[in-house]
C-alpha cells in the first residue's frame, strides 16, 4: 500500500505546484498577451486607415461586423472590415479600410501561410497598395478581367484576398 | 489448327539450320570408351566388373545402386582398363569405367526379335524396362521405370511424349522423329499401356513441321494419340509448360506432372523402350548433335554411350576457328565444359561449340528492375528479386518468393539487359533452401 | 452534419498537409521504425488508433474543463492546455496498453512494442493542439485525428518500402541509415507537393 | 587446348543491353524534339542540349568525386537530361534545365547509387524541384507558332471572354497550355461564374478540330509534350523493341480517358471531353516515357497494372481539383514511391499455385 | 575542467540532432529562417537547462515508478511558461512558432536528458549538461536555417546577402528542402568522422 500512495503524493505535489505556479504566471502574462491582440488589431486598423485616431465597433448581435474610424475631432473618416478566403495552402485574412466615399483607402494581410516566395508575397507592399483607390464593389484579378495585378506565379492567392473583399463588402454594403 | 503454347518464355534464334536436315550418321566405336557411373538424377550405378575382365557389347557392367538408379552395358566387346574418375559433361569429375575397344563388336547374346512384344503384361514391359537401364533421355535423365510406377493414388490418363526439342541447335530429337517415327509411336504405346493410360500426345514444335506431318498422317489410325504442334517459345519443352500446352493442365506448384495424371516422356526414351522391349536391347547408344557456327560439318551422330566428346568434334571435322565455349547439352540449361574431355551419356542431347564473338559478356551490371525477366519466366516468379535475395543470403525469403520452383531455364538470364547471371544465383539459392527445407523437416 | 467539410479535412490531413512531411511531425517514429514493412504497419495502426483516442479525450478535455466558454467551471485554464494534453496522452496510451493486453494479446503482440513509443510521438500531441488551434467541433476532431494517423501510416509504410528497398543498393556510405532516409523523405514531400492547393 | 569460358547457363543471351536501351529511349525522343523545334524554333533544342549537357557533366563528376567507375556512356544521364528538359517551356532562363539536371542527377540518382537504384524517376524529381523553386519561370515562358493569330495568352483570352467577344476562339485558343485554361475555364463554369462565352470556348476545345491540333501539336505547351503523334511515333519504337511494356502506358491512358470522361466535363458527371485529356497536357509523354521507366515502376505484372491506374487516377484528381494544372508528373513520382510497396503487394502466383489443398 | 566538458560535449560530440538524431520535428519545422531558429533553440534551451536543474533537485524525492510522469509534468510546467512568457513578449516570434512551442514537451531531447542525465548527476552537472545540448541543438538548427534561409530567400537573418537579382531557390525553405538539407548535412558530417577515424 505504501509503494501506492507515495507516487500518487509525489505525482499530486507537483502537479498542485506547477498548477499554481503556471496560474501565476498566467496571471502575469495574460494581461499583457490580451494587449498585444488589441495593439496589433489596432496596428492594422491604423494602418489601413491612416487618418483615423479611434475605432468604434458596430456590431450585430452577436459578432462585430465592421468599425467605424474617427479623426481626433470625431468626424467619420472610414470604415474598417475584415475579411476571410481560402487562398491556395491556407485561409488568407485581410483587414480593409475604407474611405467614407467607400473607396478602398489601403489594405494589409493580417494572416496567411501561402507559399514562400509566391502568394506569401500578399503581405508586401507592392501588391496591397494597388488596391487603395478601388472601388470594392468591383475589383477583379487582371485574368478574369479585372485591374488588380495578380502576383506572379500565385494567381490564386490575388484572386482570394480580392474576391474575399469584394463579397465581404458587397454583404456589408447596405448596412454601411 | 491453332499451335498450343504457355504464358511467358522467351524467342531465341533456333540455330537449328546448322544440322537439322542432316541424316544420322552411325559414328565409328572409338578404341576406348568411358561410361560414368552416374547418367541419370539418383543413386550411382554399382561396377560389377573389375579392371581386366573381358566384356562382350551389351553386356551389364553395373547394377542399379537403388530403385531410383539404373544399370550401365557395355556398347562394345574389349577389356575393362581403369575404373576411376573421369570428366563428366556436367563439368564434374565422376566415377567412370574405362573400356578398350577390341575391334570385335561381340554380342553378349544375339539380338532377339520378340514380335509378340506388346501382349507382355505391364509388369513383365517395366522389368525389360528396368533391366536395358533407360533414363529419361531429354536431359534430367530419371530412371524410366522409376517414372513409369506411379503410386496408387495417382492414376495416370495421359502420356505425353516430348519431341519439342526447344533447345537451340539441338536437332538429335527432330531426326529421330523424322527417321524413326514408327518405332516411337510404338515406344508411346507401351509407355501408355504401362500405365494403363488412355490418352497419348505427342508435342512438336512448328519448326519441325516435317515430323508434324509424319505423324499426323501416321497416327490417323490411332484415334487415341495426337500431335501437339507448339508454338515456337522457349522453353516450351519443359515438362510443366507441355502439359500445360496439350491438355490445359496446371502441374501444381511443387508437384509433379503425375499429379495432374500425365506422365511426360522424351521422344528418344520411347525409342530405347521399344528397342528395349523389342529386342532386349539395352541403352547403349543414342542420338547426338555435334553443331555450332565454328563447326565445320555439324552432324546428328548415333554414338555409343562413353564416346569422348575429342572424337566426336574430330569425326565432325573441327572447328574453324578456337573454341571459346563447349555446351553439354544445349545453350539454354547445358553445361559448360572445361576441356574436350568428357564422354556421352545417355543424356546427352548434344554438345554445341562456340566462338569468340558469340561467347557473350557475363560482367553483370545493376539491376534495372525492367521486369523483363518476370515477363519471360515460365513459372511466373521473380527472378530478379530472387536473385536479391540470394545475393544477400535471405534463402527463407527466396523461398518465399518460389526459389525451388524454378525450373532453371535460363529465360530470365537470356532476356535480362543488365547481363545478371541470375540462373547461377538462383541454382546458388536452390542449394541453401534445399538444405534449409531439410533442416525444418 | 457537413459531410463536404469532412472530406476536405479526411484529404487534407492525409494528402495536402500530411503530418509527417508537410508538418515535420512524428519524424523519430517515421525515421525510427521504418527499416521493415511489418514494423511500420505495426506503429501505423497502432498510431491511428491512439490518435483517434487522443483526439476525442483531448478535445473533451478542452471543451469542458479549459476552455472559458464551454467549461462546467467557468473559469480559463486554457493555460494547462499543455500539460492537461500530454498528461491524457500518457495515461490514453498506458490505459490502452492494458486494455489491449489483457483483451486482445494477439492485438498487443503485435502493436505492444510500438504503443510506448507513442507517448513521445509529437504527432499525437500535435493532433491535439491542432484541433483546438483549428476551432474543430467534436466530430471534426475525431475524423482529422484519425485522419491524420492514417497520413502518417500511408508514409510510413511508404518509407518503409522504399528502405527495404534501399537494402540491395550501393548508397555511399556515409550517406547510409539516417542521412539517406531524409533524402527519401525530401523526395516523398516534393512528390506530395503534388496535393499541395487542392480544393473541392 | 587453351582456356574456355565455362560461365552459367544459359551460354545465349538477347542482343540487348542497358547502353543499347538507354540509346533506344534517346532515338525514342527525338522524334518529339523535331517537332519542338518545328513548333517552338531554335530555343527548345538549345534547352534540351544544356539539360543534356548539365546531366552527363554532373553524372561524370559525381562518379568522378566518389571514385565509382564513370557511366556516363550508357546513355541514362542523357536520357535524364532530354526528359527534364521536355517538360519545361520553351522560353524558360538557359540556367533552369542546368540546375535541373544538376539536382535530378545528384539527389535523384547518384546519392542513392547509380542507375538502377534511385526510387524516383529522376528527371520528375528535378522538375518538381524546379517547379517548387522558381514556379514562376517554369510556368511561364510558353511560345507559340500561331502568337500573331490574336493575343497569345490565357489572361487575354479570359478577358475576351469576361467581355463576351466571341471572334475568332479559334486562334485565340491556340496560346498557352490549352490544359490550363480548359480547367480554368471548368473551374468557374462548375463554380457557376462564367457565361455562355465560357462554355462556347469549352466545348471548341474539345471540338474535333482542336484536338487535331492537340495532336499534331500545334499548340503551346512544353517542349516534349508539344506534338502527340511525335511521341506515340517514338513510342511505337520502343514497345516494337518490347523495352516497354503495354500495362503501364494503357493502364495510364485507359484511367485517364475514364475518369475525365466521368468527371472533367462541364454538363454533370460523364460528360468529360475524353480525346482532349489525352492529347493535351503532358499525358503521352508521360505515359511511355516516364512512367514506364523500368527502375521506378514495380515488377510484377498486376503491380505494373496497378501502377497505371494510380497514376491516371492521381492525374486526374490533380487536374481536376489540384493547384496545378498538370498532374501528370506528379502522379508519376507519387506512384514511383509507391512502387516498392505494390511490388510486395503484388506477388505473383507461381504458374501452377494452388491454394494449401485440404489433404 | 570535467564540468567544462558536461557542457562541450553536446555542442559536437554528442550533437542531439545531428549524432543522436533527437527532437527532429522543431528543427525541420522552424528552420525557414535563422530568426525562429534562434527562438526555438532559445526556448528549448530554457527548458533544458530549467528541467535538468529541477529534475536533478528532485531526483531523490521522486519515486522511480512515477518519475516519467513527473519528468513529463516539469517539463510541461516550464515550457507552458516559455509559452506564455513569448506570446506576452514576442508576439511575431511566438506566432510564427506556432504549435512547436507547446511541443518542446514531446521532443525527445529534453526528456532524454532527464532520464538519462539529470536524474543521475547533481545540480551543476546538470545544468551545464542541459546547456551544452540546449546550445548544441540551438546551432544545429541554426546551421540549417542558415542554409536554408540562405538559399530559399537569399538572406540571413533578414539581412540580404546575395544580390537581388538572384532567384531564390524557394524549394529550399519548403519541406522538401529541409529534408535534403539535413540528409546532407549529416551525410557531410559521417564523411568528416570518417576521415578523422582514419586519420587516427
Amino acid at each position: 500500500m505504501k509503494d501506492f500512495i507515495r507516487p500518487t503524493l509525489v505525482l499530486l505535489i507537483i502537479c498542485v505546484i506547477s498548477g499554481a505556479i503556471l496560474a501565476f504566471i498566467y496571471q502575469q502574462t495574460a494581461p499583457l498577451i490580451a494587449e498585444n491582440k488589441l495593439k496589433a488589431e489596432e496596428a492594422a486598423r491604423r494602418l489601413v486607415l491612416p487618418d483615423a485616431e479611434f475605432f468604434k465597433p458596430v456590431s450585430d448581435s452577436s459578432e462585430v461586423l465592421y468599425y467605424e474610424g474617427y479623426s481626433a475631432d470625431s468626424t467619420l473618416v472610414g470604415y474598417i472590415f475584415s475579411c476571410v478566403q481560402y487562398g491556395y495552402s491556407s485561409d488568407v485574412k485581410t483587414i480593409v479600410g475604407l474611405t467614407p466615399e467607400l473607396m478602398i483607402s489601403a489594405i494589409t494581410v493580417v494572416s496567411q501561410a501561402e507559399t514562400p516566395g509566391l502568394g506569401a508575397n500578399c503581405t508586401k507592399d507592392d501588391f496591397t497598395a494597388q488596391f487603395t483607390g478601388k472601388n470594392p464593389d468591383n475589383i477583379y484579378v487582371d485574368k478574369d478581367g479585372g485591374d488588380i495585378q495578380s502576383l506572379t506565379g500565385a494567381t490564386i492567392t490575388t484572386r482570394a484576398v480580392t474576391n474575399a473583399i469584394r463579397d465581404a463588402f458587397q454583404k456589408l454594403q447596405d448596412r454601411l | 489448327m491453332c499451335a498450343k503454347t504457355f504464358k511467358g518464355g522467351i524467342h531465341p534464334h533456333d540455330y537449328k539450320h546448322f544440322s537439322n536436315h542432316k541424316a544420322i550418321e552411325i559414328f565409328p566405336t572409338p578404341e576406348k570408351l568411358y561410361i560414368p557411373l552416374v547418367q541419370h538424377i539418383g543413386r550411382p550405378a554399382v561396377p560389377i566388373v573389375k579392371v581386366g575382365d573381358e566384356v562382350k557389347k551389351g553386356q551389364k557392367i553395373a547394377e542399379a545402386g537403388g530403385f531410383v538408379s539404373i544399370p550401365m552395358h557395355s556398347p562394345v566387346s574389349g577389356k575393362v582398363t581403369k575404373i576411376g574418375p573421369y570428366p563428366h559433361p556436367t563439368g564434374t569429375i565422376q566415377h567412370a569405367i574405362e573400356i578398350e575397344n577390341d575391334g570385335k563388336y561381340d554380342w553378349i547374346s544375339e539380338l532377339q526379335d520378340d514380335e509378340n512384344y506388346y501382349s507382355l503384361s505391364s509388369d513383365k514391359m517395366k522389368e525389360r524396362i528396368q533391366e536395358a537401364g533407360i533414363c529419361g533421355m531429354g536431359g534430367a535423365g530419371f530412371p524410366t521405370h522409376v517414372k513409369l510406377s506411379p503410386p496408387e493414388n495417382r492414376p495416370i490418363d495421359t502420356v505425353i511424349l516430348n519431341g519439342v526439342e526447344c533447345e537451340p541447335y539441338l536437332t538429335s530429337d527432330h531426326r529421330l522423329m523424322l527417321e524413326h517415327p514408327e518405332e516411337i509411336i510404338e515406344g508411346l504405346r507401351i509407355i501408355m499401356k504401362v500405365l494403363g493410360a488412355k490418352r497419348g500426345y505427342i508435342g512438336i514444335e512448328l519448326n519441325k513441321k516435317d515430323v508434324i506431318i509424319i505423324f499426323k498422317q501416321m497416327l490417323r489410325d490411332h484415334k487415341n494419340i495426337n500431335v501437339v504442334s507448339c508454338q515456337l517459345r522457349y522453353p516450351q519443352g519443359a515438362e510443366k509448360q507441355l502439359i500445360f500446352a496439350a491438355t490445359k493442365r496446371k502441374v501444381p506448384a511443387g508437384g509433379l506432372p503425375m499429379d495432374v495424371g500425365v506422365v511426360v516422356q522424351n521422344v528418344g526414351t520411347a525409342f530405347a523402350i521399344y528397342e528395349a522391349l523389342r529386342y532386349h536391347k539395352p541403352l547403349i547408344e543414342r542420338i547426338t548433335t555435334i553443331s555450332g557456327a565454328i563447326v565445320n560439318e555439324p552432324k546428328n551422330l548415333k554414338v555409343p554411350i562413353g564416346t569422348p566428346l575429342s572424337q566426336l568434334l574430330e569425326f565432325c571435322g573441327g572447328t574453324s576457328e578456337d573454341i571459346a565455349k563447349i555446351i553439354s547439352g544445349g545453350p539454354m540449361m547445358g553445361f559448360a565444359l572445361p576441356d574436350l574431355e568428357a564422354p556421352a551419356t545417355k543424356t546427352t542431347s548434344g554438345f554445341v561449340f562456340m566462338g569468340e564473338k558469340e561467347v557473350v559478356d557475363t560482367t553483370e551490371a545493376t539491376c534495372l528492375r525492367c521486369g523483363r525477366c518476370v515477363d519471360a519466366c515460365p513459372m511466373n516468379l521473380l527472378p530478379s528479386f530472387i536473385a536479391d535475395k540470394v545475393k544477400n543470403g535471405q534463402y527463407e525469403e527466396a523461398m518465399k518468393l518460389g526459389i525451388l520452383d524454378c525450373i532453371e531455364c535460363g529465360s530470365c538470364g537470356y532476356v535480362c539487359p543488365s547481363h545478371i547471371q541470375l540462373v547461377q544465383w538462383i541454382k546458388i539459392g536452390k542449394i541453401e533452401a534445399n538444405k534449409l527445407k531439410r533442416q525444418d523437416k | 452534419m457537413d459531410f463536404s467539410t469532412l472530406f476536405i479535412i479526411i484529404i487534407g490531413s492525409i494528402f495536402v498537409n500530411n503530418f509527417v512531411i508537410h508538418r515535420f511531425l512524428g519524424l523519430c517514429p517515421y525515421i525510427g521504425v521504418s527499416k521493415k514493412m511489418d514494423s511500420a504497419f505495426g506503429m501505423g495502426m497502432a498510431v491511428i488508433f491512439v490518435m483517434t483516442m487522443a483526439s476525442t479525450i483531448t478535445w473533451l478535455i478542452y471543451t469542458f474543463f479549459l476552455n472559458k466558454a464551454t467549461s462546467i467551471f467557468g473559469i480559463d485554464l486554457t493555460f494547462l492546455r499543455t500539460i492537461a494534453f500530454i498528461l491524457s496522452i500518457a495515461v490514453l496510451v498506458q490505459f490502452v496498453e492494458m486494455v489491449i493486453k489483457k483483451a486482445a494479446p494477439e492485438l498487443y503482440k503485435a502493436l505492444g512494442i510500438y504503443l510506448p513509443l507513442i507517448t513521445t510521438n509529437c504527432a499525437v500531441l500535435g493532433v491535439s493542439l491542432l484541433n483546438i488551434n483549428e476551432n474543430y467541433n467534436f466530430i471534426e476532431s475525431i475524423v482529422n485525428g484519425a485522419a491524420a494517423g492514417v497520413g502518417f501510416t500511408l508514409v510510413l509504410v511508404l518509407m518503409a518500402g522504399i528502405r527495404e528497398r534501399l537494402e540491395y543498393s550501393k548508397v555511399p556510405k556515409s550517406m547510409k541509415g539516417m542521412p539517406i532516409s531524409f533524402i527519401v523523405a525530401g523526395c516523398m514531400a516534393l512528390a506530395f507537393l503534388g496535393f499541395s492547393g487542392m480544393k473541392f | 587446348m587453351n582456356l574456355v569460358n565455362v560461365s552459367s547457363s544459359p551460354h545465349l543471351h538477347e542482343q540487348v543491353n542497358v547502353r543499347r536501351v538507354m540509346w533506344t529511349v534517346v532515338i525514342a525522343l527525338l522524334p518529339a524534339l523535331i517537332a519542338a523545334y518545328l513548333f517552338f524554333g531554335w530555343r527548345s533544342i538549345l534547352i534540351t542540349i544544356l539539360g543534356v549537357v548539365a546531366a552527363v557533366g554532373t553524372e561524370a563528376l559525381v562518379q568522378f568525386l566518389t571514385k565509382r567507375p564513370i557511366t556516363i556512356s550508357d546513355g541514362s544521364a542523357v536520357v535524364t537530361g532530354m526528359l527534364l528538359a521536355f517538360n519545361l517551356p520553351p522560353l524558360t532562363p538557359w540556367w533552369i534545365p542546368v540546375v535541373g539536371s544538376i539536382f535530378a542527377i545528384t539527389i535523384g540518382k547518384q546519392i542513392f547509387g547509380g542507375l538502377g537504384y534511385n526510387p524516383v524517376n529522376p528527371a520528375l524529381l528535378g522538375r518538381a524541384f524546379l517547379m517548387a523553386s522558381w514556379p514562376i519561370q517554369m510556368t511561364t515562358g510558353w511560345a507559340t507558332k500561331l502568337a500573331n493569330a490574336g493575343v497569345a495568352t490565357v489572361s487575354g483570352l479570359k478577358q475576351t471572354l469576361i467581355t463576351g467577344g466571341n471572334a475568332q476562339l479559334q486562334n485565340l485558343i491556340t496560346s498557352a497550355t490549352p490544359l490550363n485554361l480548359a480547367q480554368q475555364i471548368r473551374g468557374d463554369i462548375v463554380a457557376g461564374t462564367a457565361g455562355d462565352s465560357a462554355r462556347t470556348i469549352f466545348h471548341q476545345l474539345s471540338s474535333l478540330d482542336y484536338i487535331k491540333e492537340l495532336f499534331w501539336g500545334n499548340i503551346g505547351g512544353c517542349i516534349g509534350e508539344v506534338s502527340a503523334a511525335a511521341l506515340i511515333l517514338g513510342a511505337a519504337i520502343l514497345v516494337y523493341k518490347h523495352y516497354i511494356e503495354w500495362r503501364i502506358p494503357i493502364g495510364y491512358i485507359g484511367t485517364v480517358a475514364f475518369l475525365s470522361w466521368m468527371v472533367g466535363g462541364i454538363d454533370g458527371l460523364f460528360s468529360g471531353p475524353i480525346l482532349f485529356h489525352i492529347f493535351s497536357g503532358g499525358l503521352i509523354l508521360g505515359a511511355f516515357f516516364m512512367a514506364t521507366d523500368m527502375v521506378t515502376s514495380p515488377v510484377t505484372k498486376n503491380g505494373r497494372l496497378i501502377f497505371g491506374i494510380g497514376c491516371g487516377l492521381l492525374t486526374v484528381v490533380i487536374r481536376t481539383w489540384g493547384g496545378y494544372p498538370e498532374g501528370v508528373s506528379y502522379s508519376i513520382l507519387i506512384m514511383n514511391i509507391a512502387t516498392p510497396l505494390i511490388d510486395k503487394l503484388t506477388p505473383q502466383k507461381t504458374f501452377g499455385y494452388r491454394k494449401k489443398s485440404n489433404k | 575542467m570535467k564540468a567544462i566538458q558536461e557542457f562541450t560535449k553536446g555542442i559536437i560530440k554528442e550533437n542531439p540532432v545531428f549524432v543522436m538524431a533527437l527532437g527532429l520535428c522543431p528543427v525541420l519545422a522552424v528552420s525557414t529562417s535563422v530568426q525562429n531558429a534562434i527562438g526555438m533553440g532559445a526556448a528549448a534551451t530554457f527548458v533544458l537547462v530549467c528541467s535538468n536543474i529541477f529534475i536533478s533537485l528532485l531526483k531523490n524525492f521522486i519515486p522511480s515508478k512515477v518519475r516519467i510522469p513527473c519528468y513529463i509534468l516539469v517539463i510541461a510546467s516550464f515550457v507552458t511558461i516559455v509559452d506564455m512568457a513569448m506570446e506576452a513578449y514576442v508576439p511575431p516570434l511566438h506566432k510564427s512558432l506556432g504549435i512547436f512551442i507547446p511541443l518542446i514537451v514531446v521532443n525527445c531531447i529534453i526528456l532524454g536528458r532527464a532520464e538519462a542525465f539529470a536524474s543521475k548527476n547533481g545540480v551543476f552537472k546538470s545544468m551545464l549538461d542541459g546547456l551544452g545540448m540546449g546550445v548544441g541543438f540551438m546551432l544545429a538548427i541554426i546551421v540549417i536555417a542558415s542554409i536554408r534561409e540562405f538559399l530559399g530567400v537569399g538572406t540571413i537573418l533578414d539581412i540580404r546577402i546575395l544580390p537581388a537579382s538572384y532567384k531564390p531557390m524557394i524549394a529550399a525553405i519548403l519541406p522538401p528542402g529541409a529534408f535534403i538539407t539535413i540528409g546532407l548535412l549529416m551525410g557531410l558530417l559521417s564523411i568528416l568522422q570518417n576521415k578523422k577515424k582514419s586519420k587516427a
